[in-house]
């Protein structure tokens, strides 16, 4: 490695990480929640702007880097996780941030969420989830809800979508928090969180494009209906949500049940010892994957960090490979390669 | 085979291994190669596997061959047709007898020509008795399989075995007939078979028996002798194009301090480098499989941006999938290499074969207005200084560059002086210097217009790039047309300024006269070697140049041009070169020969071409 | 506005609509179109929209504006500069200005020149009360918001929403302005807001308050009268570009009874295709939003092999990233149109702007020899007819062909006689008609050497096809050198032969003479305006050819060079057909003429470059 | 739909699936079961061979398509699925396959396999999956054990390899099967089922490649350990297997017990009715992801029909829409269209 790494850690506050750049997003959108929050989470994180690389692939999310006072590289459509794959790879000492949309990570670059996550790459992917195409003026996306109307489904999507967290967990994901945007302050934990969690870190934003889906988060995130349409998992606490926190869950076989617990009771988890306790460093995703899956109106949204589990990264185990090879090698120089094995003299 | 019959001395000769995929011709045909440079020879080999990973044995698909060329001369292909064939089973010589020279010599495992064998390979009797045959060839039947029984019958081992040391036997019959000592085969089969004495002891009685047998029979006939050729002093090897290649690499990264990130998805031909690159984690380079050839440009393209010399390896479906972040990389302006080793397209075409089919797609392939350095590499060991070069400008002119080599190349091996690091051309690394000026992205070095390359870890050297349009110097984003247009010319610009850089282009043969034969590429052994025998032959008045350097190109090419009356540009395509040029130097006219039989040129074929032509 | 003002009849004039990108421009520019084309007036027409999706209100990175050409002689572009600048806000004055002719109109929303927008707009002072402004311009400022509440007010609207009927009384204005009547425009509002009559009255009223103030007023001089131009009979109607390339996809699946399968990924300004044939369900038609370009493209190909037509449209990444199955589609030959709606590159580039620049990559981006068909469209309505011969030309000769177009076209309309069905070229699906001989996969006609198009449902001719290499008639795979080398001429033969069937190229102008003008796609309205005007002015010996067949090109094109003195390739590229020209052309001399502005040539501009190459 | 569709039906056997082609698989390759298998089921399943087609990448397995005598299409390496698509969505009327490798599915072709799973296109996915790129002579693929020394992990595989259930699952499948390339009886079975599945069927076939990776499914399917380390999944059958049927499944909070069910006997559901009864149909996978997740050796590997649950498959969502389009349309001809909206005369 040749790049010197500068020891002294500098101490940041969010302005530090602004850019001289006019933000260019529409007013009102959800996009300037993140922005700022991942400024906020980058300042408490304590990584010198130097060591920190944001990579993006093409739609509105992907304009972020042009936005954040680190290295970056807005690159193409749907290649944000791989360009960023080679970034960590190549230097396992930088932090390295994916700004990435539904459209870009879930469509076009699929294939790179999934192998980055496989690989638990230690990088961390922040989706931008508008449920459509923003920057190209409102396409169905692969997380557009069925039955809603856009540019190329005009009577309405017939596509089932991914619902993230479950592809996630299914391509082997070792952390996955979802975040409404209206919530800055869940949002910079989940992301400072997610920062310090070594392997691929995913967090969903469920973000507001005021264009072209606006309110299509409302239910979830609106003022009247978050509290019982949101349930905030923290690692072993209960599962307890709504007004006056007045909703529960519970197994059922493998199943999950809402239990109501309650008018005004102030539910917890001693007095409701049958009720979930969030467990997000269980390494068997069975359970986390069921709060993933929850779907309005019979279940809340699960926001907050649903898994983070340990587990060895592609570029520890790459560099200590490299590591132990170079260790047991008779070839210091590329010379000693060249005369190695059948060689003559003329 | 007459002609060697009369002669014990030969300049060249080309010898051919052929048996069945399990008969390890490779490693026969390479032991006798190296044999042959130890003895002093220039040499150049090809292997001629089955298109399948295993086809059933004894049949015409499954056959494995390794031809190798050998002179007192310099050797530039691994020969058009064959002196000398080894044939182990019927299907070999049914497949390879086309590549025998009239009059050449045969020698064929007697043993193995059973009726089962020869009913695979087609055959109802055995050709080795067909008059024909004898009176065409001189037919050496060697008992090999009953020998090999024989010498190794007291050494307890099954059946199955023993006849893995066949081919040992074999090359021991050709080594006495090229008068080779056995010395250094027995030195080589005992250091590989460390851990396993009774395999080398095997092989290596095998070995004797096999000389001994051809000493001691008249079979044969006269032995050949092919006297040293002149070459050069220093400590050689043999190398393949793809080793080569992936040293090269290795190279540029050491001598310029970066870490290689080798960034690639397998694919026929070109999935040896990434091979090598894998072993080569002892060197500290970084290899990476990505999970497909997008992937693996855009993980190459982030090593670049993180301060790492990013590479992506390929052949023609890969080069396809990757035009689109090439793109990027050439407007972002960051150091990257691309190696295509070309094979038969259109779409997967015919993976394992050679073509030079790629070209066009190098030099025009992206969208938009996105010029980058193109250039080819001509045999097997200067794939190792082209990859070096082509590290060398995508660094110094923070530019994509990209290799061609070919399946011929990538496989084809040719002895390479081990280069002394020192004196390879220097790498200088662009960087910002603070001496007064400021720093900005977009900011240039005044003479080559390359930007500088600042990467993560350097404080106070944080910016952002991506593929939108940049503003000249700071390199923030912007709409504006005037600028747009200044900077599609100053990367233009950049780019033909490495024309200043490129070295000269030779010509070889006459300077001036009336045939100039162009090639490019892999197909300069052939097109070097038909001019030398022309020349020897006394024909006058053809000269011969080659391109390395396609884009940009060498700065004297009209001067060599407009000296000859035509031009001849011999390619394995469908004129691709020939387009390009009629392009570039419009004010010369081109006459083609070109040959898409998936296979490379023989030298015949441009001798004849060239003399018809010369006559036209 | 001198000229406007001493003229009551002019031949054509060039009106600009801008405002807030909330100010409804785009429809205010249409209608007053189709009031003109109702007229009886040739035009042409442009929008210019934000980069960005909503820009802040009233900034200057949120104006949007409309321009048209319109006249009494036949229009091809929508203009460079404009006669009559209409501007709804100070920093539509600020970014269109500079559009203007000098002496030119502009009508002014005045009410809107308020502090605050004037300082959105980076204005200290109202620029409408500069004397210098009032100088070179005839500056007419109506109070069009106030006009606008006091019409509406009875209605009981809120205030916001009668706002947005302040571009009918903008409308109302220019539309007397010309002396239009405002009674087809008053239907169409009628008709548009059946259902929300209240919107309907509001609008209506101030379209008509409009007119009136404009009638009743001295502000505005004398009105302008365009006489109507010589039109062909018909029945008409707007059409931009990508409806124009929808439809003609749709026409030509009608024609031969195909079903139609649109497979592609949303991209700027290619997307507007994937809409319309997503709402042309209705007509049978298929719509696949695919995962990415390469998955569209393939999806396309499975959409053909299976009979019905496919089709994939795109713009410069997507294209890029679409090679690789290109290729499969060549070898396997099966019908497939590409579009690739260019923009300007390379990579991500200026996504919204027009460009040139993806030529060379049609015509040689694929790895392998894999010639296609590549054309280009020249006018917004013309994308309907070279859509249609795409799709026709896939078909008959079961090959890729790409078309052409760009973002400039894509956005830009002009009125297209609606055609008879009946007289649209057949389509000829080629079927293979058993009458005695034997059906095999890679059976070919023998004129044009098109394969047949049998697809699954067709019982007995299950076939399997691919990308690797084929035998000729069987289609089975084969490793065949010799084979290969017949089927890449037999492939470039094909495309070869399309030749004979393509119109030969017009000249228009001078027949022979001094100075050739080139260009091809959407440069054609500029060139052939630029030559029309150098004619009226009397300058000879000019002749002007434009290419929309590009490979192959048609057959007498060097029967149109040879009879010039000097060639002007003319492209908004860095000289893209000048070097396939060259190439393919090389007996003549061309020169360029380029510009990478992210612009469309202006006719100025040509003329310029004309006149002084035709003195140099 | 331009085509004439055939009504009646043959009576079909293996051998009219048969091609002239001579097969290029090396001696021994697991790949010569799969294509007798499906040929078998082909047979079975009753369409017409011109009413069939099946649609490969590249690779070993992907040369299928030249020995099944149907409509083929050889298409390139990693777009199986999606040409399959275009296939499909064009004409909903035929059988369409997908033959692939794991190289060629979940490499370079991931993104459109869980795509073609996520829009539950009605097709089927044959995965040949011998954790190894056999065409290219032995490069690691995304479902290469860590560990393995492959020619690009020559000091092992440190990759974290997809499982293909999971990630079909997390990808919103409605249809995945498992089967061992020794079991032609399992696997044609799988493969009839997966052709009557109305949605897209995964079936993986543990394949031995024995060049490259041969006996990487030892363990699994070797004669001896065969029985105790593969558990046959039946719908509405309790889950037990192993030697004499030694033993079963239970399921403790959200984890699968093993347990021992006593030497020699005949165990069953009766008899032990806190075994795990299997659920093909059941819409939530949780417990279908926990079979699919297990891993010798402290849980057999699971086989037969892990998952398949009904749901409107895309290609029927897209023609009714367009069959309601249709019908509500005054566009009979594009004629119409041309002349709808604002025209005049001249
Ligand atoms: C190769 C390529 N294909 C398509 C596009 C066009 N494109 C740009 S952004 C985008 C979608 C972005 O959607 P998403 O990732 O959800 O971002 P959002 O704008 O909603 O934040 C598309 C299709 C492109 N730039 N490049
Ligand atoms: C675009 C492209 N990249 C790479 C290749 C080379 N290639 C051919 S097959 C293959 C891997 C096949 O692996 P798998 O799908 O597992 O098939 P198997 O041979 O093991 O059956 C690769 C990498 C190619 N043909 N095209
Ligand atoms: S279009 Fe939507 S996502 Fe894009 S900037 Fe505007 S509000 Fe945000
Ligand atoms: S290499 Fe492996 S997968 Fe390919 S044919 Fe041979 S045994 Fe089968
Ligand atoms: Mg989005
Ligand atoms: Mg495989």
């Amino acid at each position: 490695m040749s790049a010197e790494t500068n020891i002294e850690k500098d101490i940041l506050t969010k302005k530090d990480f602004q850019t001289d750049q006019m933000i260019r997003w529409c007013p009102g959108c959800g996009d300037y929640v993140i922005l700022s929050s991942m400024q906020k989470a980058f300042a408490q994180l304590g990584k010198p702007r130097h060591e920190i690389v944001c990579v993006s692939g093409i739609g509105c999310s992907s304009r972020l880097p042009y936005y954040m006072n680190t290295f970056g590289i807005h690159s193409i459509h749907g290649r944000a996780a791989a360009t960023a794959s080679g970034v960590k790879l190549s230097r396992p000492d930088l932090s390295v941030w994916v700004i990435t949309g539904d459209g870009d990570s879930m469509a076009i670059g699929g294939n790179h969420f999934i192998h980055a996550v496989r690989r638990n790459m230690d990088m961390n992917i922040i989706i931008f989830n508008n449920k459509i195409y923003g920057m190209t003026k409102g396409q169905t996306s692969p997380t557009t809800p069925m039955g809603q109307k856009t540019k190329t489904s005009p009577e309405g999507s017939f596509e089932n979508p991914f619902t993230i967290g479950e592809l996630t967990i299914g391509a082997q994901g070792t952390f996955f928090a979802r975040v409404p945007d209206n919530n800055p302050k869940l949002m910079e934990e989940a992301i400072v969180r997610a920062g310090k969690h070594k392997g691929t870190s995913v967090v969903e934003v469920l973000q507001n494009c005021v264009i072209f889906t606006d309110g299509i988060h409302e239910e979830i995130t609106g003022k009247d209906t978050k509290d019982d349409n949101q349930l905030y998992l923290e690692h072993g606490k209960p599962m307890i949500w709504g007004k006056e926190k007045r909703y529960g869950l519970k197994l059922n076989g493998m199943s999950l049940d809402k239990v109501a617990l309650g008018d005004g009771e102030e539910g917890n988890g001693q007095d409701h010892p049958d009720l979930l306790v969030h467990d997000a460093y269980n390494n068997q995703p069975e359970l986390q994957i069921a709060l993933a899956r929850m779907q309005l109106p019979d279940f809340p949204i699960a926001m907050g960090v649903l898994r983070e589990v340990e587990a060895p990264t592609f570029d520890d185990l790459l560099h200590s490979s490299i590591g132990r090879a170079r260790d047991n090698t008779k070839h210091q120089k590329v010379s000693d390669l060249f005369q190695s094995g059948n060689t003559w003299k003329i | 085979m007459s002609e060697i019959a009369d002669t014990t001395n030969m300049r060249k000769a080309v010898i051919r291994f052929s048996g069945d995929s399990g008969d390890g011709m490779q490693l026969t045909g390479e032991l006798f190669s190296q044999s042959s440079a130890i003895a002093g020879h220039d040499l150049a080999t090809i292997p001629d596997f089955p298109a399948e990973i295993r086809a059933p044995q004894g049949s015409l698909e499954g056959v494995s061959s390794f031809q190798v060329q050998l002179g007192g001369i310099e050797i530039y292909t691994p020969g058009d047709q064959v002196d000398v064939l080894i044939v182990m089973n019927p299907a070999a010589l049914k497949t390879n007898l086309r590549h025998l020279k009239p009059g050449g010599t045969i020698i064929a495992d007697v043993d193995s020509f059973t009726k089962k064998n020869l009913k695979k390979a087609g055959y109802d009797d055995s050709p080795l008795a067909d008059e024909e045959l004898q009176k065409e060839y001189h037919v050496v039947e060697a008992p090999v399989t009953s020998m090999t029984k024989e010498a190794l019958k007291d050494l307890g081992m099954e059946m199955q075995t023993m006849m893995r040391s066949k081919n040992m036997m074999a090359l021991g019959v050709v080594l006495y007939f090229f008068r080779r000592s056995i010395d250094n085969t027995i030195t080589f089969l005992e250091t590989k078979f460390k851990n396993k004495p009774k395999v080398a002891e095997a092989n290596v009685r095998a070995l004797k028996a096999g000389f001994s047998f051809a000493e001691s029979t008249e079979l044969l006939g006269p032995s050949v002798v092919i006297p040293p050729a002149e070459i050069p002093e220093g400590t050689y090897r043999n190398i393949d194009g793809n080793t080569a290649t992936a040293w090269g690499m290795l190279a540029a990264a050491e001598k310029c301090d970066k870490t290689l990130s080798l960034c690639s998805y397998p694919i026929t031909p070109a999935s040896e480098i990434l091979h090598e690159i894998s072993l080569r984690k002892d060197m500290g380079a970084i290899s990476f499989q990505a999970e497909d050839e997008i992937a693996a440009i855009c993980a190459a393209i982030g090593a670049s941006f993180s301060g790492n010399l990013g590479v992506t390896t390929t052949s023609g479906p890969g080069a396809s999938l990757k035009t689109e972040a090439m793109g990027l990389a050439t407007i972002a302006e960051i150091p990257l290499v691309i190696v295509n080793v070309q094979r038969v397209g259109p779409s997967t075409g015919l993976p394992t074969k050679s073509e030079q089919s790629d070209l066009l797609q190098a030099l025009y392939g992206r969208h938009g207005e996105a010029p980058l350095i193109v250039m080819a590499a001509s045999s097997p060991d200067d794939c190792f200084y082209y990859s070096y070069m082509a590290c060398k400008m995508a660094i110094e002119h923070t530019t994509p560059v990209v290799l061609l080599t070919d399946s011929y190349l990538a496989s084809g091996s040719h002895p390479w002086r081990i280069p002394d690091m020192d004196d390879l051309p220097d790498i200088t690394v662009p960087q910002f210097e603070n001496d007064g000026g400021e720093w900005k992205p977009y900011l240039r070095d005044p003479e080559k217009l390359n930007r500088y390359w600042m990467s993560p870890g350097q404080r106070g050297f944080e910016h952002r790039i991506g593929g939108l349009e940049k503003e000249e110097i700071t390199g923030n984003v912007t709409y504006d047309g005037v600028n747009h247009e200044k900077m599609v010319h100053t990367r233009a610009e950049k780019i033909k300024r490495v024309g200043h850089e490129i070295p000269d282009q030779q010509v070889y043969g006459a300077e001036s006269g009336k045939v100039l034969l162009v090639g490019w590429g892999s197909t300069y052994g052939a097109l070097h070697t038909a001019l030398q025998e022309m020349e020897d032959e006394g024909v006058e008045g053809i000269g011969f140049t080659h391109f390395n350097y396609l884009h940009p190109m060498p700065e004297n090419i009209p001067s060599i041009f407009e000296k000859f009356d035509k031009i001849l540009v011999c390619e394995l395509n469908n004129g691709q070169l020939a387009t390009y040029l009629r392009s570039q130097y419009p004010q010369f006219k081109y006459d083609q020969f070109n040959k898409i039989q998936a296979r490379p040129f023989f030298v015949s074929e441009i001798k004849n071409e060239a003399l018809t032509y010369l006559q036209s």
